[in-house]
């Protein structure tokens, strides 16, 4: 870690010192983010709790392939960036190059899949505002599942599409940079934002895709 | 005088050009990355959102001034106290001695050359502003008219105006206090110079460190809870409108686990204003240094626990009305804790009535009184009399304007020979300091009196019988504009006029005042190592100074 | 372990349970289904931040403030069905 | 000049539970004073003793400042905590209305408070009431959040959409008093105001009786329950199968779920405009929605209807 060739902005006086500051500020940045899904979180068990069978219904809606292939991607792709952050301490341009590619395409994919997945949706009617219809007498609730999973997977998929945006700049400076090894500290720092929107699917695919599933 | 215990090379200044001298063009402002420019930048935009803030509120005095709503139309009324209530909040309380003294000063005291992240810093200026811009495009367009509340599903579906311009513009201002926050955090952790321990740090730095605490745990509910009301508003997809399937009560739940914490983001940094002003010119080491810097974390911490006491009256659980109401009362103790250290503090000091602590002293006295009746709306049963009427306006801006505004003023005063390396015109900013605690006090006094008798908020037009109460709150506010006018206009006028400062005019203790006034862009040509606990004063030799002095003369 | 290897591991955990998790919500076990499901997204998330995010070597202030955002997020949710749910 | 000095002072207090919110505000005043005045004196007196140049005595104290701090943070908490017990046994019984009292339903909407008494006669932005007799109010609102709030009786309750809340009280001076909406909902929020007339009872059971009298909510409803073809579904002549809903208000209801609620005036409502919400144990989701074609007011009819079905002995008029 102690490349004595990492810059030092004037602020600083040491370069551990640098480190530290950036990993606590995505730490803190990342706080700040449960916090801002926190409060849809709430609202789902506010609305779930007072509906509990049209939130079973309406999650019969949702395409369990789709999300469960999607989960897969983002682990995948959060597996890849881990490996990036380790291998770019150790200055390998090439493979941490590929890898985060790699991810960066695993975050298109997850894109694609989900815009099928809205498309479909809308398809249905099951966008809600825009003649929504739900069969089966559950049209209320079915409609506030499907407000918070628009919101939630929304502002979710718009986390990956930053994420993705962000690897996609390290990648680009990995390449051109003389001495990859001086980058470590922002791709560590990216790929922790990038964990942390894979986590946030690992809670919202069950909470919306597997709430009835049941054969 | 007082000695800095220092190891480090006197800081010279001489020949170095200071931070505001070294480049003069527009761009170097704009393109800034100095902590202390920053500051400077929020310190004229905010000035400019306190002004519009104060126009809407003259006008509503102006209005209230007759029983009948005779000079304005109910509409524009509403949308006065919107844009009074917004733009004094998000846009000039919120980010006042944060972003102003706080970015001004954390590097200065702390011994650093300058925050964390300096990009990140300007950063927030300029989302600060964009935030601005959309919030006077939805005034200019035609105003929003929901309170500062926001209630659904009042904002969501019945309000007239550009309510979600208006949430953008709020949205987009929390996200600079989350920069801003975030930078501070990190700043204090990690940028101090050597020897500066946590307990040796000055209070303002803890107030500041809680603050930012805040500032970035409460502002992402705010964020999230504005987007779904406008994805509510824009879409008409139901969140929280019963009508559409939601339930309104949790968007009082989710605004006020932001917006309580965010009246202790509108305090603890003027209480920390206050503890240097008052150890200053007490020239006494602060009474139980310890027990205040703990009582800001204690309030940072338990503030989150107590947002329902602002919906005693909205439906909620009695239960929860209980707890919420217990945990108001305790969060209270810290402030209790506080004021009376400061009080303790003024014992035995070396006292001088110089203009920050006239403020310092009017803030004790008028946070007090906003403190206490704060209690009062704490008080289950009493609240549901006293909720919605004039008794919580007169409540908070006896907190809100004469704490911390009066802390803000006290400190731009204080810091004002750092900050712009002249002195102000003392007699005529005592003056001011008395006009603004008078005007203040007949402005909001009247008004617990309104509250008791009944009055509630947000009206246009009011019974004939509360005239008399309400004339006498519009005359105290004029006298209150006469009082902020007046330093705004000496302030200005000294950056040319005004005598040159010395390094430390006070004679205070503080890092701050080691570096040259005004100091260079690196703050400290040397890193300074600090070896003794703050505010070393000593009121015994002070006062044989004065002594010695005398004995010159005589 | 290398850490590329220890990622490795990680990644094929994370899979057994992403199985784990949709095979149980074929099985009815009424409202345990919600409860383990949650369990297991608690898991997963724990691997990532532990493993992928290293926390574990991160030092007592990361983690601080991490967790400062989950037990804020708690005290949210908390209070908030504490009304909800004692409102009779 | 007049209308400035007259009544200005005046500040009725009209009913049981006024004294006694007039005495804790006296609690929390005399309590808060004393604080204020101590600190503001001490503040004043040290001040003028410790004034720079001033010859008192300043030689450090010694020893340790521990127990001073511990004595001003365990004072205050103990008085905060009699202060919160105080206030909060008064809350609670504010929103424990007693068994036998007068009910009135309010609904509120954007400007005007709409008030009808179980007699029937109905009136706008005023409300009359027995002196001496416990009221509830059942309110709604139709639109925004609003605000009951009747300074006289110290009483305020917000008024949601979508859900009843209630208050009571027992007036007990006549007169005519303020009625205020307290909770901010638009353009006329402020002429949202009305009188409430607290009468004698026998004047009061008169004024029922003239005017505006239809006939008595129960009876409007039960008109209602006919022609909007409630009856067609809920009567033992039904082909579907609908539960009887003679007796059901109050008691509990096995819902199809396994909960149980209690048939109160918020489930019934919800049956009507949300049928689908709950369902009865043991019946299909086959009851249309009324929603959109009731209003408020016709759901407080049938209410009142339904719950006459249940043959409890009235309490006397
Ligand atoms: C900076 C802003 C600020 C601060 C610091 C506070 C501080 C406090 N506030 Fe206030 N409050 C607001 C700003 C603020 N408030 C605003 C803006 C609103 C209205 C929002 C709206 O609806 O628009 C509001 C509304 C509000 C309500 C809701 C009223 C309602 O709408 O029904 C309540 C209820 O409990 C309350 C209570 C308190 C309490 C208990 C404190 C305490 O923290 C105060 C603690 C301080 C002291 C108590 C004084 C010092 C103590 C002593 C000297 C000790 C000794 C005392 C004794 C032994 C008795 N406030
Ligand atoms: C946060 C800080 C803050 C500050 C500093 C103030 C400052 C003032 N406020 Fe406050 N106020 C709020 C926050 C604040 N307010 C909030 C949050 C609300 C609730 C809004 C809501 O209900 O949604 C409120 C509501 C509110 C009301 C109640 C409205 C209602 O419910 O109907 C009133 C009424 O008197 C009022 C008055 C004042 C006055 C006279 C000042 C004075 O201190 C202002 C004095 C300043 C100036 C006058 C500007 C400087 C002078 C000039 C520029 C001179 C030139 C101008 C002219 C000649 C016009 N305010
Ligand atoms: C098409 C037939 C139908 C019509 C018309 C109808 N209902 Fe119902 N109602 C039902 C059925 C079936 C149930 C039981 C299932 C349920 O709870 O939804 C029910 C349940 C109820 C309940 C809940 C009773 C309980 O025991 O839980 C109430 C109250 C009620 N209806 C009132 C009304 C009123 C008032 C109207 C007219 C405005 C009305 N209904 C019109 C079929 C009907
Ligand atoms: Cu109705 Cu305010
Ligand atoms: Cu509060």
């Amino acid at each position: 870690m102690s490349e004595p060739t990492v810059p030092l902005a004037h602020q600083f006086e040491e370069p551990a010192q640098q480190q530290e500051a950036a990993t606590l500020g995505m730490w803190i940045f990342l706080a700040t983010e449960v916090l801002l899904f926190g409060g849809l979180f709430l609202a789902y068990i506010v609305y779930r709790d007072q509906a509990p069978q049209a939130f079973a219904a309406a999650s019969g809606k949702t395409m369990l392939v789709a999300g469960t292939i999607n989960t897969a991607v983002l682990l995948v792709s959060s597996y890849f960036v881990a490996n990036a952050v380790h291998l770019t301490t150790l200055g390998r341009r090439k493979v941490v190059v590929v890898l985060l590619l790699a991810a960066v395409l695993l975050a298109a994919v997850f894109l694609v899949i989900k815009g099928f997945e809205y498309h479909h949706k809308i398809e249905e009617g099951l966008f809600p505002g825009m003649n929504f219809h739900f069969p089966g007498g559950q049209a209320r609730g079915a409609q506030m599942f499907f407000v918070l999973y628009f919101t939630m997977t929304g502002l979710h998929a718009l986390h990956v599409a930053v994420g993705a945006a962000i690897l996609a700049v390290c990648a680009g400076k990995v390449l051109l940079s003389p001495d990859p090894a001086r980058l470590a500290t922002m791709v560590d720092v990216s790929g922790l934002y990038w964990h942390f929107v894979d986590i946030v699917w690992v809670f919202l695919f069950p909470l919306f895709y597997l709430i009835s599933h049941r054969s | 005088m007082n000695s800095f215990a220092l190891q480090a090379a006197p800081q010279t200044g001489a020949s170095e050009l200071d931070y505001l001298t070294e480049q003069r063009t527009i761009s170097s402002w704009l393109f800034t990355t100095d902590h202390k420019r920053v500051g400077i930048l929020y310190m004229l935009t905010i000035t400019l959102f306190f002004l519009i803030g104060g126009i809407a509120a003259t006008l509503m005095r102006l209005e209230l001034a007759t029983p009948a709503g005779d000079l304005m139309s109910s509409p524009t009324y509403n949308k006065l106290f919107t844009v009074h209530g917004v733009m004094m909040v998000w846009f000039f309380l919120i980010p006042s001695i944060p972003n102003v003294l706080g970015n001004f000063l954390i590097p200065l005291m702390i011994g650093a050359r300058d925050v964390a992240f300096p990009r990140l810093n300007i950063a927030s200026w300029y989302i600060f502003v964009c935030g601005g811009a959309f919030a006077l495009y939805a005034i200019l367009s035609g105003g929003v008219d929901t309170g500062w509340t926001f209630y659904t599903p009042y904002s969501s579906t019945y309000a007239n105006g550009h309510v979600i311009a208006m949430a953008v513009g709020i949205l987009i201002a929390g996200f600079s206090s989350i920069a801003t926050g975030l930078n501070f955090i990190v700043t204090i952790h990690k940028m101090r110079a050597p020897g500066m321990t946590w307990f040796r740090l000055p209070l303002f730095i803890w107030s500041m460190y809680t603050t930012s605490l805040i500032l970035v745990l409460a502002t992402p509910v705010l964020a999230i809870t504005l987007i779904l009301v406008s994805l509510e508003r824009g879409f008409g997809v139901g969140i929280f409108d019963p009508a559409l399937g939601g339930d309104p009560v949790l968007f009082q739940h989710l605004f006020w686990f932001y917006s309580h914490p965010a009246v202790y983001i509108m305090i603890l940094p003027g209480m920390g204003v206050i503890s240097e002003l008052i150890a200053c010119f007490a020239r006494k080491r602060i009474f139980g240094y310890r027990f205040v810097a703990f009582a800001s974390v204690a309030i940072a911490v338990f503030g989150f626990l107590v947002w329902g006491h602002h919906m005693f009256v909205s439906s909620q659980s009695v239960y929860a009305g209980m707890i919420f109401s217990i945990l108001s009362f305790l969060v209270s103790i810290p402030s209790a804790i506080k004021v009376f250290n400061w009080t303790a503090t003024l014992y035995k000091g070396s006292i001088r009535f110089d203009t920050p602590m006239l403020y310092a002293l009017g803030f004790i006295g008028l946070f007090t009184v906003g403190g206490l009746t704060g209690l009062f709306l704490a008080s289950l049963a009493m609240d549901v009399h006293l909720t919605d009427t004039y008794f919580i306006i007169a409540h908070f801006h006896y907190i809100m304007v004469g704490g911390m505004v009066m802390a803000y003023l006290g400190g731009l005063h204080f810091w004002w020979p750092k900050i712009s390396g002249r002195h102000y015109p003392e007699i005529l900013a005592r003056l001011s300091a008395l006009t603004i605690f008078l005007g203040f006090n007949l402005t909001f006094f009247p008004q617990f009196v309104l509250g008791v008798l009944g009055m509630p908020r947000r009206y246009h037009t009011y019974p004939d019988e509360f005239q008399l109460l309400n004339v006498l709150s519009s005359a105290g506010a004029s006298i209150l504009a006469v009082g902020y006018v007046l330093p705004l206009l000496y302030l200005l006028w000294s950056l040319r006029h005004g005598k040159r400062a010395e390094p430390n005019p006070w004679g205070a203790t503080g890092l701050e005042w080691i570096a040259p006034s005004p100091p260079p862009r690196d703050n400290f040509s040397t890193v300074p190592i600090v070896t003794e606990d703050p505010y070393a004063y000593n009121a015994q030799a002070a006062e044989a100074e004065i002594r010695k002095e005398e004995g010159v003369h005589v | 372990m290398n850490p590329t290897k220890q990622n490795a591991w990680t990644l094929l955990v994370l899979f057994v349970l992403l199985a784990g998790t949709v095979g149980v919500a074929y099985v009815d076990l009424g409202r345990w289904n919600t409860v383990i499901a949650m369990l297991i997204s608690v898991m997963k998330a724990a691997l990532i931040v532990l493993v992928f995010m290293k926390l574990r070597h991160s030092g007592r202030l990361v983690a601080l403030a991490f967790f400062a955002g989950l037990f804020w997020l708690a005290i949210l949710i908390s209070l908030t069905l504490g009304d909800f749910f004692s409102r009779s | 000049m007049k209308i400035l000095l007259t009544g200005t002072w005046e500040f009725p207090s009209a009913s049981e539970m006024a004294p006694q919110m007039d005495a804790l505000f006296m609690g929390l005043l005399v309590i808060s004073s004393l604080v204020a005045f101590a600190v503001a004196g001490f503040i004043v007196v040290f001040g003028i003793r410790y004034r720079r140049g001033s010859t008192a005595d300043r030689t450090p104290g010694h020893g340790s400042t521990m127990p001073i701090e511990i004595a001003w943070t365990a004072v205050p908490l103990a008085i905060f905590v009699a202060l919160f017990v105080w206030a909060a046994v008064l809350y609670f019984q504010m929103a424990r209305p007693p068994a036998n009292s007068v009910e009135v339903h309010v609904v509120a909407k954007q400007w005007m408070w709409k008030v009808q008494h179980p007699g029937g006669r109905r009136e706008i932005n005023e409300l009359h009431v027995p002196l001496g007799r416990p009221v509830v109010l059942v309110m709604i609102s139709q639109d925004v959040i609003h605000s009951f709030y009747v300074p006289a009786f110290r009483i305020k309750q917000d008024v949601l959409p979508g859900r009843y809340t209630r208050q009571w009280f027992i007036p007990n001076r006549i007169g005519r008093y303020h009625l205020f909406c307290a909770e901010y909902c638009g353009t006329d929020h402020s002429r949202m105001i009305g009188t409430v007339t607290v009468m004698q009872p026998p004047e009061y059971a008169r004024w029922q009786e003239t005017g505006d009298v239809g006939t008595s909510m129960a009876a409007v409803g039960r008109g209602l329950f006919m022609s909007r073809g409630c009856s067609g579904c809920h009567s033992v002549r039904s082909a579907i199968s609908a539960p009887l809903l003679d007796g059901v208000y109050g008691k509990p209801v096995a819902l199809s779920d396994g909960a149980t609620v209690i048939a109160d005036e918020g489930y019934i409502r919800d049956s009507i405009l949300l049928p689908n919400k709950q369902i009865a144990a043991g019946y299909s989701p086959v009851m249309p929605t009324f929603q959109g074609q009731l209003g408020e007011e016709e759901v407080a009819q049938l209410i009142a209807y339904i719950r006459s079905l249940t043959a409890k002995p009235e309490t006397s008029p």
